[in-house]
């Protein structure tokens, strides 16, 4: 079972690696997606996400090795925007390919949810008014939380 | 050599920079004479955390960084 | 809020539906895309999927209403294939769009748990000894009890 | 003009045929003697359904279908 780690610090067209991830594997039961994308309905002018590289990439590789043994999978693709973007650019995505639905699902809320919360990045939005740092909503959190049985 | 300091999102804000280079050895007493008062304070606050070398300490204030060392400061993070 | 359910009785490449399905929703938070594909590697050579038309597709469209009405979306796309697949073909395609990825990922579980024991479908397949009538794994009706709430 | 009967997988296979015309009206009682034994055993099964026109039967016991009806006789589903 692989897994593939990616932070890209250009815009992606997620299908670009969908499309292959999907057809690598051969025999699967179901392939599950999240995509991630900048919201444009807030009055956000851009985005910018930081990472610290000896850190980050790191972080998300031993996400996705947790992933992969906490979930029935035949593989994993995580592939993380940072730099400057702009509404309606994706930002993450999440995929996993499995013999059947349920672990590729839960694999992708899994991710996502370490992702929002709990992964080594840091925003800032710019607004009319400049750029803000962003924590986490308290929502992330919870979602966390559902994991930590 | 020295000791390489990186600053991280609002930190690096109130560094006025991402990195500085001072002199080692480094320990956790030499910062404030090292950081404005304001980015000491930000340095110390309870939820920034320190790595060193891409390892993050469990206690910061155990801070002993040699040169050619990174130290990194870390505000909470934002998530993705 | 759009609700599009389709059947289809050729192949389909999901990609084709789902770039085009979020396009159309500019601003939303994320996409999630579930795909089920014909397993291969249980010796099955071919599967026929058959629908009665005067329930299954109405059945699809009370779904996704539903789903619709239970999560908070931008926009839900549902399309199954019927007739005779071949292992590695796409079968069934969700995509959910939302501001929030909660609603959507739980829009495709809750879309995908239906579909696979409560819907209009009657699925056999062909094996080295002929084709053989499937009914749902008990798992699958597991997994529906879930949102029973 | 008369009643169609839709016999769905497992039922087609018993009628030998997915559709048959049978003359209004039609009622529960006259199946058995409109079908052949094995079919008529599957369609009383329990988990089998009967849908007049696409309406399901809450109990299938009560149809009454007249001439131009549908009559659709379902096995359990397999799901998608």
């Amino acid at each position: 079972m692989a897994t593939t780690v990616m932070l890209l610090d250009a815009p992606f067209v997620p299908g670009r690696f969908v499309e292959p991830f999907t057809a690598d594997h051969p025999g699967l039961g179901g392939v599950c997606t999240f995509v991630g994308e900048v919201r444009g309905d807030t009055g956000v002018e851009a985005l910018e996400l930081l990472h610290y590289a000896p850190l980050t990439l790191p972080g998300m590789e031993q996400l996705a090795a947790a992933a992969a043994e906490r979930f029935d999978l035949m593989g994993l693709l995580v592939i993380h925007r940072v730099g400057v973007m702009q509404p309606g650019e994706p930002i993450v995505l999440v995929s996993a390919c499995a013999r059947h639905r349920r672990g590729a699902i839960d694999a992708v809320d899994y991710c996502m949810d370490h992702l929002k919360s709990n992964s080594w990045f840091w925003k800032r939005e710019q607004r009319g008014d400049g750029w803000h740092w962003i924590e986490p909503r308290d929502q992330d959190h919870a979602d966390l939380a559902r994991w930590q049985v | 050599m020295a000791v390489t300091l990186v600053f991280i999102g609002k930190l690096a804000d109130l560094a006025g920079e991402g990195e500085r280079q001072v002199p080692g050895p480094l320990h956790w007493a030499d910062l404030p004479s090292l950081l404005d008062a304001d980015l000491a304070a930000a340095v110390a606050g309870e939820r920034t955390r320190v790595a060193v070398n891409g390892e993050l300490l469990a206690d910061k204030t155990a801070l002993a960084a040699q040169d050619g060392d990174e130290v990194a400061f870390l505000p909470p993070v934002s998530g993705g």
